[in-house]
């Protein structure tokens, strides 16, 4: 039987996350398989808003900010406990997509990106500016969340970075399942469509402001959860989770390794997390060979790594 | 039967021009009404105004006795009426099935959670949309082509998946806006049958269209549009001999040419 | 008053700054849909050259001239070696071609000339002239103009001059150009230069105000990006409004409001602006049909 | 005039012109008929340089210009019409006209506007407004009057009929028959084929990227398959 | 050999602390390796570039903690980054050497974790002693909004009341800003007798520029952040001039006295710095100096690469003399410096002057 588009992205995911750590030389890239896995579920949210959708943001890094000091604060402040914080988190994120996503989706294209970027710089400023409960631009440190304790008592004795690297992954695989069933779903064939001509969409009965709205909450939920992973592993945050550069960098992930795929994002992702790590060791030409990359990447997979590939060697076949 | 759906005085301008004013007509389940006129007369915007594409800024339109003037499309939709469109709208990003399977939205949709989590009910409604796709691209002619790229299609083909989109509404009312354009004589009669079977089915059909013959053809009411205003309507034979119709469209030589026996 | 006249001046001082990297985003932009990443390295690139070709003792607008014409060598070559080879690429890969092509050019421009913060001097001195009041710099009265020059030379190129219509002829529809006889492969190199140059014209007139180093490029183009959206893409006119409106808008929140969110304020603006006017101010409308 | 021998062109992977030979000669009028999908865009896109040509050749006036981009085969006298019309919506009309004579200086232009206009004169009362916001008739007259703002010694027509109203579709054959006398070569691809073979001199018929038939014009309204396949009769 | 790591921001916002710290950490390893290294073993530098970025910082900790296998590590040019990978390195058991200046990194005392720079608070203290002892008691504040502005900010604030002033204007600029006078103009209607401006980079340039521009009669005091003489190029010598600051001995060790305990030390560093670089040195690239003598002395006198040993060691440094001050290690003290490391410096006729 024929593998379904969906299937074989999952078994493709679940074989790397599961089989790269036989080629770990170190512990460390347990951390950086983390920080892919953490990028590819962000990611993962903005294939679903800008490869579905067809809507862009340069702003869902204040979603991952509001994740991210959700846990910080909650705990500190309200006595919350890590694992609630991060809930709740996602929860007023999508709320906050919810609220700010209606006004702003009627924008089209870059006046869109503009809106949503100025709602990132928003986030931004607040959690710089307000000191006295954020810990200002140095950042503040998060509780643990004693999930490690949770794995060890279950029998599982992990080091940190290994322990996030499972942890994250599991999210990423459950993340990506749920972008997948949306792809084909109604849901999913409306979404695509409002991004294909919003007229004709509007006139097979799609709810178009409802939809592009829905899109936006959850894609706002992951960038949020992924912001709370990232701040429950590093147990440290600073404003610049929410900074515009980390959503330019999602965009970027997802558009590079092909937004309109989960698993080409992810792909993405995980080229633009691991390339500064591998690059440090050209020292100062880091940059310029980074952005070479990116150029080439683009001029020769114009539609993104994973769809170019995907093509050349389905033409070979 | 009674009027399913009825245009009242309805008009609308763009900076100074009047390119629909005072237009009225109804149309009845099962009706082929058509409108004529030359280029530029309107008929598009009119049908931009009964579809909710444009807000009409005077009169009303009813659909099934209901005031439905400038209700949203997808309002409109739900309320069982579809279109198709004289400058192509398809979902390029999508394959030829998907822009189908998009028709069957309202049976199709259902709670975003159910989608998320590929429920079963989800997959259910999913799958009936599929099946239903599948036999209409059939019947426009569209089956080997289903899982090809939409942007893939030559503009003729397009037309097509329009039509078939917009019927996959399963509509009650149903505006054509030119579907005939960019097809030859033969593939024009082949969407004639098409369209004649959908009315035979109760669906009133409003249709645009310049090829005459068709119109000649499969009109039960033609209503002729000119700089806005409607100057004449009636059956087909009492339309084409119109002196201001065949002034302002028609032109003289209209007339069939002897090697073209006239169908209607 | 004279509080209100200063913060007018440092608006405009800021937003004359705003509005001329503003105005080179409209060039490629109207040839190509595309918001090119890299025109804040342009900037960065006009005073960075000015600076070494200055310091190597070239008198300062033969400096500024060598750094015109190089960034927009640089410009032509950006587009030659990474937007052509890209020809048919869907607009978002072109834009990520930008954004790699902003960190390569800051990159390069790391190794090349350091981390430094550099400036040269101003071209009419520093000292102040005192109007109502309140103060402003020659420097200040450069930008002004400089963005006043650039804004009716692009005026009148779009509006008058047969390649002006071919650039926007260019974007609106790629193949029709190319129907009608317009190399559109040369309607972007022309683009590039000319924004280049635009960008590197700013750079020369704001450094002596701004400073400059090699990563400026970043906060320099969010802000133009900015204003260009509020003024609406595309339009000169926009464009030198919105650089303006922002810096006025940014100058009387931290005169009257908080200068904690003076950048936030600004944000909202343009939000609001948006709510009401979805192309921006001056933004054109689309007709399209269906 | 045009000599078309062996093309072939794909999109991506996909070949659908299949080896196609052609040839107009000068002052000629050249319809090509054919079903939905045929191939008889991708022909015309070839011509104009608009679409890749993978195999076979295109020689115009005796020089092989396969490989000559399109903008400069304007130059050369090649203009289209396009289908789909592919206006400047964001552009006035006039405008739109304008850069239809992209390659000439003004004296000669305002002439040949004053001509359009006259052919068109809707086109000359909304001229100053954007085109996008024309109908679908008027888009299609500022299509073919744009084409011949290029002065064009051939000219490619991508179903010009299409979207006009019937006086008009009568007006736009006269137009093209009226080219002949100024010695215009006409490659007419159309839908109403009818109209379009009478009119023209010799006709081909394309089926799935292959020519299947080819003669005098007269010839071909008379073949009772094309009758049936074609002209419905 | 013996693996230091460290991670700085080369890049990126700090960019301007970051790379003479990278400079001088690079030069001075070439001389240990030059001179033999350190117990006859190389150093090997393994340097990363966090850009600022908490999030890479802590990402480069762990490297050079599970990767590289490095027995001590300097850095951390914010204090955003420092706090980031403290965890990591505390965790790890590795001696960790920050160069940032907010006294949470120190305070309270982790195990593994010292800082040589001064914290901000005592430059507060120093500014505003030096202001009381010219008669200004009414303070106008204006800091960048970056964590070294903010962090300064909220430490003046804190002890303004002890020191006897009264901060009677709070303006913030954005570390990119090109103007800065709306603020001026606010803190001068506000009646500031003085102004102090917390901020690092080159906002504090346009601050002294816009200062002049408004012909403010109210005297201007930086931060430790803008000391290098690169700040006099960029503000202008004219606009500087008047300017004070507190800053280490570094920036004026021609001007010491001779029998000055720090002289050959300050002489010494900023000479090859000079010379390697061809730029003027920064008390930044003096931090950096400071924490691998620190190192290298703590690892001599370990005699062994284990970390641990190496840890008790650093925290036994007594009276070494580093470019920033006397520093002296204690169990409770990973500071080690007092107020007087500080000297109140003063811009004349553009260059650094001693003002006490
Ligand atoms: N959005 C718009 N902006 C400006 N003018 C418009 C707009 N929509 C329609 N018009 C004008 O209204 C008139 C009617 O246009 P419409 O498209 O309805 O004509 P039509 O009858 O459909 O013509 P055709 O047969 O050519 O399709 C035209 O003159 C057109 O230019
Ligand atoms: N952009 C494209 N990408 C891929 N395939 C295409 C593309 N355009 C056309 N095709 C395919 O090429 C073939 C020929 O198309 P073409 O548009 O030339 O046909 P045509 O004869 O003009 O048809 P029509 O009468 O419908 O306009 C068709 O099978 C079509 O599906
Ligand atoms: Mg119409
Ligand atoms: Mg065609």
């Amino acid at each position: 039987m024929r593998l379904s588009a969906k299937s074989a992205t999952l078994l493709a995911l679940l074989a790397l996350i599961t089989l790269s750590p036989i080629f770990f030389p170190s512990s460390f890239y347990y951390r950086v398989g983390s920080l892919i896995f953490i990028n590819g579920l962000a990611v993962t949210g903005m294939v679903i808003l800008i490869g579905y959708a067809g809507q862009i943001s340069l702003g869902h890094a204040g979603f991952a900010g509001i994740g991210a000091y959700a846990c910080a604060l909650m705990p500190v402040h309200w006595g919350i406990p890590p694992v609630f914080a991060a809930i709740l988190g996602a929860v007023i994120s999508g709320v906050l997509a919810w609220l700010v996503g209606r006004p702003i989706l009627r924008l089209k294209g870059y006046y869109l990106g503009v809106a949503t970027l100025g709602f990132g710089v928003l986030v931004f400023m607040v959690l710089t500016n307000e000191a006295a409960l954020t810990g200002g631009p140095d950042g503040t440190a998060v509780p643990d969340a004693g999930l490690r304790d949770l794995a060890k008592m279950a029998g599982l004795k992990l080091k940190s970075s290994e322990f996030w690297y499972w942890f994250c992954g599991l999210f990423l695989l459950a993340g990506a399942w749920l972008a997948l069933n949306l792809h084909d779903s109604p849901t999913g064939r409306a979404l695509r469509a409002l991004h294909g001509s919003e007229v004709a969409a509007r006139t097979v009965g799609v709810d178009v402001a409802r939809y592009k709205l829905q899109a936006f909450v959850i894609s706002a939920v992951y960038a949020s959860v992924a912001g709370s992973l990232a701040a429950m592993q590093n147990q440290f945050v600073t404003p610049d989770v929410a900074g515009y550069m980390h959503s330019i960098e999602w965009v970027t992930m997802a558009v590079l390794g092909g937004a309109h795929s989960v698993l080409g994002a992810i792909l993405g992702a995980g080229i633009l997390t691991l390339l500064p790590q591998v690059l440090t060791a050209f020292a100062e030409y880091e940059h310029i060979l980074l952005g070479l990359i990116m150029m080439l990447v683009m001029i020769f997979m114009r539609d993104g790594l994973l769809p170019s590939l995907l093509r050349l060697i389905r033409g070979k076949e | 039967m009674s009027t399913l759906l009825s245009v009242e005085n309805i008009g609308i301008s763009f900076g100074g021009l009047r390119a629909v004013h005072d237009v009225s007509f109804s149309l009845r389940p099962g009706e082929i009404l058509s409108v004529i006129g030359p280029n530029g007369a309107g008929k598009t915007t009119l049908f931009n105004m009964i579809s909710g594409v444009y807000q009409p800024e005077q009169g009303r339109v009813r659909l099934a006795d209901e005031d439905v003037t400038g209700m949203r499309p997808d309002l409109l939709a739900r309320r069982g009426l579809s279109r198709t469109f004289q400058n192509l709208q398809i979902f390029q990003n999508m394959s030829v099935l998907d822009n189908a399977i998009a028709g069957y939205h309202l049976s199709e949709r259902g709670s975003l959670l159910a989608d998320l989590l590929h429920l079963p009910a989800s997959r259910q409604r999913a799958r009936n949309a599929r099946q239903g796709a599948l036999r209409l691209l059939d019947r426009v002619g569209l089956e080997r082509a289903a899982e090809t790229e939409a942007a893939n299609l030559s503009y003729g083909r397009l037309k097509r998946l329009e039509i078939a989109r917009a019927l996959a509404m399963r509509p009650k009312v149903l505006l054509l806006d030119e579907p005939a354009a960019g097809c030859n004589a033969v593939e024009t009669e082949e969407i004639d049958r098409m369209i004649v079977e959908v009315a035979a089915e109760g669906v009133a059909i409003l249709l645009v269209e310049h090829d005459m013959k068709m119109v000649m053809r499969i009109s039960n009411h033609i209503v002729v549009l000119d700089h806005g205003q409607k100057i004449a309507e009636g059956d087909p034979a009492t339309v084409s001999r119109d002196p201001r119709v065949i002034a302002a469209y028609l032109g003289t030589d209209a007339a069939p040419t002897p090697e073209e026996p006239a169908h209607a | 008053m004279p509080e209100l006249l200063q913060f007018l001046f440092s608006g405009l001082t800021v937003g004359a700054v705003y509005a001329l990297v503003a105005l080179g985003f409209t060039i490629i932009y109207n040839a190509s849909d595309v918001v090119n990443f890299a025109q804040g390295e342009f900037v960065m690139l006009g005073g960075m050259i000015t600076v070494f070709t200055y310091a190597a003792g070239l008198p300062l607008p033969l400096a500024a001239l060598v750094a015109i014409v190089v960034t927009s060598g640089i410009g032509v070559a950006l587009n030659k070696l990474a937007i052509e080879p890209a020809r048919g690429a869907p607009v978002v890969s072109l834009i990520i071609i930008t954004i790699g092509a902003s960190i390569f050019l800051r990159g390069a421009a790391q190794v090349l000339f350091g981390k430094q913060i550099h400036r040269f001097p101003a071209f009419s001195g520093d000292a102040p002239l005192r109007i109502g009041g309140a103060t402003i710099l020659p420097q200040s009265l450069w930008v002004i103009a400089g963005g006043l020059a650039v804004f009716v030379a692009l005026y009148l190129f779009f509006t008058r001059t047969l390649t002006g219509k071919a650039v926007l002829a260019t974007s609106n529809n790629r193949l029709a150009a190319q129907l009608v006889g317009i190399n559109t492969n040369w309607v972007m190199t022309l683009s590039f230069g000319l924004s280049a140059a635009i960008g590197a014209l700013a750079g020369v007139l704001a450094t002596p105000i701004t400073n400059t180093a090699y990563d400026i490029g970043i906060a320099v183009a969010l802000k133009g990006f900015a204003a260009a959206m509020l003024g609406g893409m595309g339009n000169p006119k926009g464009a030198l409004v919105g650089g303006l409106l922002l810096g006025i808008i940014e100058a009387m929140t931290a005169g009257y409001i908080s200068s904690q969110y003076k950048d936030a304020a600004a944000f909202v603006i343009i939000l609001l602006v948006l709510f009401a006017m979805p192309q921006g101010l001056f933004g054109a409308k689309q007709t399209e049909r269906v | 005039m045009l000599e078309i021998s062996e093309l072939r062109s794909r999109y991506g992977r996909i070949e659908v012109l299949h080896g196609i030979n052609l040839n107009v000669q000068s002052g000629e009028i050249v319809t090509v008929v054919g079903a939905n999908g045929a191939g008889k865009t991708t022909l015309l896109r070839c011509i104009s340089g608009t679409q890749p040509v993978s195999a076979g050749s295109v020689v115009f006036r005796g020089e092989t210009i396969t490989a000559v981009p399109a903008h400069r085969r304007i130059k050369r006298g090649i203009t289209q019409s396009p289908e789909g019309r592919q206006i400047f919506t964001n552009l006035s009309v006039e405008e739109n006209l304008r850069l239809g004579a992209f390659l000439f200086s003004d004296e000669r232009v305002d002439k040949d506007m004053q001509d359009a206009f006259q052919m068109f004169p809707i086109l000359r009362e909304k001229r100053n407004l954007p085109a996008g916001g024309l109908s679908g008739g008027q888009q299609q007259m500022l299509a073919i009057a744009r084409a011949l703002m290029g002065r064009p010694n051939c000219l490619l027509l991508d179903e010009p009929s299409m979207g006009l109203a019937p006086i008009l579709v009568q007006q736009i054959f006269d137009v093209v028959s009226g080219l002949k006398a100024l010695n215009v070569t006409v490659l007419l691809v159309e839908q109403n084929a009818f109209g379009a073979l009478k009119i023209a001199d010799r006709g081909y018929v394309m089926e799935t990227g292959q020519v299947t038939m080819d003669g005098p014009a007269e010839m071909l309204i008379a073949d009772p398959r094309i009758r049936e396949a074609y002209l419905g009769i | 050999d013996i693996k230091i790591g460290a991670s700085l921001s080369e890049t990126g916002p700090a960019a301007f602390l970051g790379d003479p710290e990278a400079k001088t950490l690079r030069m001075e390893v070439d001389k240990i390796n030059a001179e033999g290294g350190i117990n006859g073993e190389k150093v090997e530098l393994i340097m990363y570039d966090d850009a600022g970025d908490a999030n890479k910082a802590k990402t480069f900790a762990t490297r050079l903690v599970e990767d590289d296998e490095v027995i001590a590590v300097i850095g951390g040019t914010t204090t955003g980054t420092t706090m980031a990978m403290i965890p990591v390195f505390e965790d790890a058991e590795i001696p960790f050497i920050s160069l940032a200046g907010a006294v949470d990194i120190i305070d309270p005392v982790k195990p593994f974790t010292f800082k040589t720079p001064h914290t901000d608070r005592m430059a507060c203290e120093k500014i505003f002693t030096d202001m009381k002892a010219r008669g200004f008691t009414k303070i106008g504040m204006i800091s960048g909004s970056d964590g070294f502005g903010q962090s300064m900010q909220a430490q003046c604030k804190d002890v303004a009341e002890d020191a006897g002033v009264e901060i009677v204007a709070d303006e913030v600029y954005g570390p990119q800003d090109a103007d800065m006078t709306p603020q001026l103009t606010n803190i001068r209607g506000k009646g500031a007798e003085a102004i102090l401006n917390s901020g690092m980079g080159q906002g504090p340039a346009v601050v002294t520029r816009n200062h002049k521009q408004l012909a403010i009669d109210a005297p201007l005091y930086q931060s430790h952040g803008v000391a290098s003489k690169q700040f006099i190029e960029l503000a202008g010598a004219e606009a500087a001039e008047g300017v004070r600051l507190p800053a280490a001995a570094l920036l004026v060790a021609d001007q010491l006295p001779d029998d000055d305990a720090q002289k050959p030390v300050v002489t010494a560093y900023s000479d090859a710095y000079k010379s390697a670089t061809g730029e003027e040195v920064s008390t930044f690239g003096g931090h950096a100096h400071d924490a691998l003598a620190i190192l290298k002395a703590a690892i001599e006198r370990a005699g062994s690469d284990d970390p641990v040993a190496i840890r008790d060691e650093i925290e036994a440094s007594k009276e070494f003399i580093g470019t920033g001050g006397m520093v002296t290690y204690s169990p409770d003290d990973h500071l080690g410096l007092t107020q007087d490391a500080f000297r109140m410096l003063e811009i004349r006729d553009g260059d650094w002057t001693i003002a006490e």
